[in-house]
């Protein structure tokens, strides 16, 4: 008899979720031609009330025998993820932590927190400690609400200054609209930060039009193909960038599986750091093919 | 002029109509149904089932609720951030409360609940009636509001439910009477009672005809402002019944609860035979319009055909389809 | 004040002597809309068990007056007193509960909503605080037969014919206790049959005590009920009669301010033999079939019949405004009723029985509606040329006599007759080569009427089709040249010459004498 | 009775009447402007100003062609996917085309973009007509079908156009001609295209008749079918040249593009004066009312008092407080 992993992740509604559903997908096909006893099912969600629903349909239907979930956001997902696990399932938590952790069989942790506060020690090196910024978040959502924690936290004892935090929720227009409000607005910016690329490529795109020259650096996060290239080419104002690789999904669907073929058992917590991306290394995160 | 007495052949007819209309969205559904067990026979098992229908009893009592607003001639956008918002004070107040009154709080947090939710509504009311803002404009705007409040009182992340209560309210959601869920019995009751008042009370004669036709329900002495303002609160009062057999689920509220609800309530709403531009309400067509929208998301995620990519697109063509056989089945 | 005292004094002659009270006075009513100046210093004494007729042009402001004392609108000046105190109305609800109702001019119905729901609206009976459907539908069924009308209390509103949703709408006015009843023309879209109904329910309550104040452009009508007349002439009270030994003639001058010449013009003999619209088998499924007749270029052909005979559906069919099959041969050609711009754009042009819901578009201005249906020709290069539509209402205005008091006022302020003419205008604005007329003067003025005969026999002598259809049947006996007769759907007779009688018509109409032979083929 | 006759006195009348319904929404602007120096004087300033509206160019654009369908009668939520459909099939063409055309690829992408919006829009419109399906649902169901087609087309990520063409297209968004940028140039020449359109062909009387009252429109031989879908076809078009205007802005398609432009878009025909149950149009309205919108935005980032979470909130109680003004102006 097969074994079913279920795979249960956001929908691609941006840049990041979407390389999360090619990932997950690519890993599936993967691991369906080459273990013909393991069944990868991939389900998008787009809501995490829709998350709740579409677990409860996957183990209604059938008994499972491993979960992979990415959850929208630790608190909601805690509940009905135990319901699964209760029911003998295999549970693989990727990127955000439920409430219970006695839950999580494996947890790989992605650290939203470390990607703010890397971006942040970069940004506080480069500009000697002072300066002007201007900041734009996502969509208030845990993961938006952590880097922002992890940016502020490391900034507090700086001469560092948010001149400006709003919203632009991680849409590249959005960001293009807030970015050209901000420079109308503040003489002097020293940086930005956009805790994710789409908006950053949203933010250069109106730096590149207003011809201004006081913004030192633009830095992103998340590891977007088109960022890491710019990484690559030694860009002046993005020198650097944060992973979030959303390829962590395939690295948990593997991890899940060689817990059931049971060559290899592994439990616990395996933490993803946020290692900065620089011109050296950049050459490792680009993966040209991939959507993101 | 001279007296004509005959006889006109009396017009035998409309009973028969009506009929119709009420069916059509339950014909969809057994449609449905069908299809769903071609498509996976896993579809019709008891749990998949009763899972479904108990998901959809959200959108449902709050798309009773948008019945009267629709039948009454208004619209309400700002329905799925209203739930968000009252959810998020709902929790807010339990928590508080829970050191205090133990598990007391929480039948008092569903009275504040629905407190705040009938607020919430008479204020979209009166803005949309004593503003005579046009409603879709009013309702966007309170969105934005209800959206920016629950934004701001979680600090942009989670507002869970304390520990303490979590056990003692989760039978609200995953409890059962008689083998059937209670969220189900919850919105047959809201269901049951939404058309008493639609169709026994005076009430609900005045909504239909201020849906209908606004000048006759004036000089019929009908208040326009107060009928359209109690349909609004009623919303509101169903928002929060919502609300309150939505946080056992999730155990949180966060400021991207209730996105987009409001469009599928109002889509529950017209596929169940209500007319967007007001009149006559379908109460248990709504509720069939909602358990719909459910079954074809559960449909999605139980056949494999479709891509992930595009399961809104697919959603979005049997939607139509189901509107068309109902349409022309007619 | 003249007209009061007058009032009074004659009122007391007619009521031999009664020292009853009148149970509403209007004491120098006036209502302006803007700069617009609508009636003016009315007085008024209204008498229990008196009928008062209310006449006058069409835009003299009868209608207006009517909504004042009823509660639908606030005068600007002026006040109404009941047994001697001041009232002010500033809803319908506070007139009735003072027993005054009124039965619109225009229908006044939810369409959505079914017949019985409508007759209680706002008034729902009750039974353990739960509407009481069954009795309401009891009742209505009761109420709805005593007026002669055989809809179903459960048929929606907008299935229904205009007539009867005209009696729905009586109905609906008697349903509660009243002092006064006021009718705004409430005949204009009867037949025979149920107007001789309503009058004898107006006999009723009149005989019950109750005051009754009545406007109708039939002064037959007028002739037979009325106690007192009492006329309207540019918004200004001319004078209150009694009604007794005024003929329709005086009534007309008194109306106009001069003599009137006569109402029908004097028949020509039928110009030609060329047909110009041939219908064969005709159905219009659920409301007529076996539809076989002939029309000729310069003829006057009147279709008679009583509500529900199906004669509108028949025509709305030939327009492919509603499904329908059969053969339809336009000045010789067959056209295909299927598509709704046929008919149209072969040359027939109709005038819908329905000009409120199906005639006009009450929110735009007079210009855009009078060309909506002839918009080609008000358009050169790419652009409507306005100039050229503002010159065509000029003339509509001046050729229909059109009564405004504005050209920037929207159709829906039109007095009824006058938005009647509008339409009228409208559709010869198409050039049509056939006319069809559904109620061609409805809520028309007795000057009026006259005016529009004859514009009907000028438009036959040109050589057109003139298709007439009329719920008044010595209308048609005086312009026709042949009148078909339609009984539930079907054609059951043909009258010419000296069978043209109200009685002949009757027969065909009512009867079930179905004479093959008069249907042609 | 004095009939009136000649037209000098009428004329006088009716422009004045109509004046009033369209300075509202402008007089809301002022009033706006206003605010915004006192708030920040930077407001004011050349830049932001030619940036703000040249950012409310493509919701302008594609509003303007929702005055015809909101006029006709109808309604369409299927906008924003539409467009961000577009700008994926255009920039995949051209880039596409650019090896073997090189420059000339775009305006040929410009050719395609229109093609296919316009039947984009006819699709709608037959859904809408011919299928006789409420339009709330109709193209609610064809946003998320083109939704699904972008996702679908991009992987979930993006198609960015191709960086030969880059440098040649950027001028259309971001060029100026005679100091004034382009986007706003074709705004205005949209704008008054639909505005010749609406009210000086006999297209635009039709389509008023047919918001205004479908038996009317009827039975004076206009076909509401036909009306309808050419409406939705004008749509089409304007989402098109919206599109085309966009792909130099960021250079690329996302499934977030145009995310909730659908809203923005309704909102600004309502602000405009437009009403949403049909009826006539006011094109410049519109125009103003999508600029509103951005300068409501853009005041908030300009403005220090306002928390960033309730950023929606201000916004919602602002729109409110401008129809509001608009209203009781009146
Ligand atoms: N709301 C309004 N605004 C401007 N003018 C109005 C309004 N309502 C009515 N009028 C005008 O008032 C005049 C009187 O109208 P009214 O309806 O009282 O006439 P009527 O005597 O009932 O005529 P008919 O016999 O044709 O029904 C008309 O010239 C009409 O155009
Ligand atoms: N809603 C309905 N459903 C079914 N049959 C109907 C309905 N309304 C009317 N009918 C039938 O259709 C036929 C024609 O009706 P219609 O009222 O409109 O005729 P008409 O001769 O034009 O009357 P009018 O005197 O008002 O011009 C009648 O036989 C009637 O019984
Ligand atoms: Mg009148
Ligand atoms: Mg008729």
């Amino acid at each position: 008899d097969k074994k079913v992993i279920a795979v249960s992740i956001p929908a691609a509604d941006h840049g990041w979720t979407a390389g999360v559903v090619y990932h997950a997908q690519a890993a599936a096909k993967e691991v369906n031609t080459a273990f013909p006893d393991v069944e990868v099912v991939v389900k998008t969600s787009p809501s995490a009330a829709a998350q709740v629903s579409a677990l409860e349909d996957l183990s209604a239907g059938r008994k499972l025998d491993a979960l992979v979930i990415l959850p929208y956001s630790s608190e909601e997902l805690t509940t009905p993820v135990k319901a699964v696990k209760d029911a003998g399932t295999f549970i693989t938590v990727v990127d955000r932590g439920l409430s219970d952790a006695s839950i999580q069989d494996l947890y790989l942790a992605g650290d939203n927190i470390a990607v703010g506060r890397n971006t942040a020690k970069y940004m506080i090196e480069k500009l000697g400690g002072k300066g002007n910024l201007v900041v734009l978040r996502g969509i208030p959502t845990v993961i938006d609400d952590e880097r922002i924690q992890g940016f502020n936290d490391a900034i507090k004892d700086t001469e560092l200054k948010v001149l400006d935090i709003q919203y632009a929720n991680w849409n590249s227009d959005e960001a293009f609209k807030l970015m050209q409000d901000y420079l109308a607005k503040y003489p002097q910016i020293d940086a930005v930060w956009a805790n994710d690329d789409d908006m950053l490529l949203g933010v250069l795109e109106a730096v590149k039009e207003s011809g201004r020259k006081d913004i030192k650096l633009a830095l992103g996060g998340n590891g977007m193909k088109d960022i890491v290239k710019k990484v690559m080419d030694g860009d002046a104002m993005t020198p650097v960038e944060t992973p979030y690789p959303p390829a962590m999904i395939k690295t948990a669907i593997y991890m899940t599986i060689a817990n059931l073929v049971g060559q290899a058992p592994v439990r616990g917590t395996v933490k993803l750091d946020a290692p900065l991306i620089t011109q050296e290394n950049a050459k490792e995160y680009y993966f040209p093919d991939s959507p993101f | 002029m001279s007296v004509i007495t005959g006889s006109a052949a009396l017009r035998q007819e409309r009973d028969w109509n009506i009929g119709w209309t009420d069916f059509g969205p339950f014909l969809a559904l057994l449609a449905l149904l069908v299809v769903g067990f071609l498509v996976n026979p896993d579809f019709l098992s008891a749990t998949n089932l009763a899972n479904v229908i108990t998901r959809s009893a959200f959108i449902a009592i709050i798309a009773v609720g948008a019945t009267f607003v629709i039948s009454s001639g208004g619209l309400d956008l700002s329905v799925g951030a209203m739930a968000a918002f009252i959810t998020g004070i709902t929790i807010m107040f339990m928590n508080s409360m829970a050191p205090e009154w133990g598990v007391w709080a929480i039948p008092a947090g569903m009275a504040v609940a629905v407190i705040v939710g009938t607020g919430c509504g008479l204020m979209n009311g009166l803005i949309v009636t004593v503003g005579r803002i046009e409603p879709f404009i009013a309702t966007l705007g309170t969105m934005g509001i209800f959206r920016a409040l629950i934004t701001y009182m979680s600090d942009g992340g989670t507002i869970p439910i304390d520990r303490s209560l979590r056990e003692a309210y989760r039978p609200v959601y995953f409890g059962t009477v008689g083998g059937i869920p209670l969220p189900i019995l919850i919105s047959i009751a809201v269901a049951a009672v939404a058309s008493f008042i639609l169709y026994k009370m005076k009430y609900g004669r005045k909504c239909a005809a201020v849906g209908a036709n606004e000048d006759v329900a004036r000089y019929s002495g009908i208040s326009i402002v107060k009928t359209r303002t109690i349909a609004y609160a009623i919303q509101g009062a169903c928002v929060a019944i919502a609300a309150i057999c939505y946080v056992p689920r999730l155990g949180a509220a966060t400021p991207t609860t209730g996105v987009l609800w409001e469009l599928q309530v109002i889509t529950a709403v017209v596929i169940g035979g209500t007319a967007l531009r007001g009149g006559k309400g379908h109460v248990w067509g709504t509720v069939a319009g909602a358990v719909i929208l459910e079954l074809i998301a559960n449909l999605m995620v139980l056949s494999d055909f479709v891509s992930e990519y595009l399961v809104a697109g697919v959603q979005g063509v049997i939607i139509i389809i189901a509107m068309l056989i109902q349409r022309f089945s007619k | 004040m003249f007209a009061a005292s007058r009032l009074q004094q004659e009122s007391d002659e007619a009521a031999g002597g009664d020292t009853c009270g009148p149970v509403l006075q209007a004491k120098g009513m006036s209502k302006d809309y803007g700069p617009v100046t609508v009636l003016s210093d009315v007085w008024l004494d209204v008498l229990p068990g008196r009928i008062h007729a209310i006449i006058g042009e069409n835009g003299a402001g009868k209608s207006t007056f009517m909504r004042l004392l009823a509660g639908y609108a606030e005068p600007t000046a002026g006040t109404l007193s009941i047994a001697g105190y001041d009232v002010r109305f500033s809803r319908p609800e506070h007139a009735q509960q003072a027993g005054i109702v009124l039965v619109h001019q225009e229908i006044l119905l939810a369409e959505g909503l079914t017949v019985a729901e409508n007759l209680f609206l706002g008034r729902e009976l009750m039974w353990n605080g739960m509407v009481d459907d069954q009795s309401m539908r009891r009742i209505a069924a009761e109420k709805l037969s005593e007026l002669g009308c055989r809809v179903s209390p459960n048929a929606l509103v907008r299935d229904i014919a205009l007539a009867d949703r005209q009696l729905v709408q009586i109905a609906r006015a008697l349903l509660d206790d009243y002092k006064l009843v006021i009718f705004d023309e409430p005949t204009a879209v009867l037949t025979g049959d149920e107007v001789e109904r309503l009058l004898g329910i107006i006999l009723k309550i009149k005989e019950q005590g109750a005051a009754v104040l009545y406007i109708s452009h039939r002064l037959d009508e007028v002739q037979r009920i009325a106690d007192l007349v009492s006329v309207l002439r540019d918004g200004k009270m001319v004078g209150t009669y009694p009604a007794e030994g005024l003929t329709q003639m005086d009534m007309a001058r008194l109306m106009v301010g001069r003599d009137l010449a006569a109402l029908y013009p004097v028949k020509r003999l039928k110009a030609s033999n060329v047909p110009s619209l041939e219908v064969r088998g005709l159905v219009v499924s659920g409301y007529a079939k076996d539809i076989f007749f002939t029309a000729h270029k310069g003829e006057i052909l009147g279709f008679a019949g009583m509500i529900g005979a199906g004669r509108t559906e028949v025509f709305e069919g030939i327009m492919g405004l509603r499904p329908a099959h059969g053969s339809v041969v336009l000045n010789g050609r067959i056209i295909d009723i299927r598509h709704s711009r046929a008919a149209m754009d072969g040359g027939i042009g109709y005038l819908t029985e329905d000009r409120k819901g199906k005639g006009l578009l009450l929110n735009e201005k007079l210009a855009p509606n009078l060309t909506l249906s002839a918009l080609t020709r008000f358009h050169s290069g790419l652009m409507m040329r306005k100039a050229r539509e503002q010159a065509a209402l000029v003339k509509a205005v001046e050729n229909y006599d059109i009564r405004l008091k504005s050209f920037g006022v929207k159709a829906g302020q039109l007095s009824g007759g006058n938005q009647q003419k509008l339409l009228l205008a409208k559709v010869l604005l198409t050039d049509p080569s056939i006319i069809v007329i559904d109620e061609p003067t409805r809520g028309i003025d007795i000057a009026n009427k006259a005016q529009i005969y004859a514009f009907i026999q000028r438009l036959a002598e040109e050589g057109k089709t003139c298709i007439v259809i009329s719920s008044e049947m010595q209308e048609l006996i005086g312009i026709c040249d042949r009148i078909l007769v339609m009984r539930e759907g079907r054609i059951t007779g043909e009258v010419t010459g000296e069978k043209m009688t109200e009685h002949e018509i009757a027969l065909l109409a009512t009867s079930d004498v179905t004479t093959a032979a008069s249907r042609e083929e």
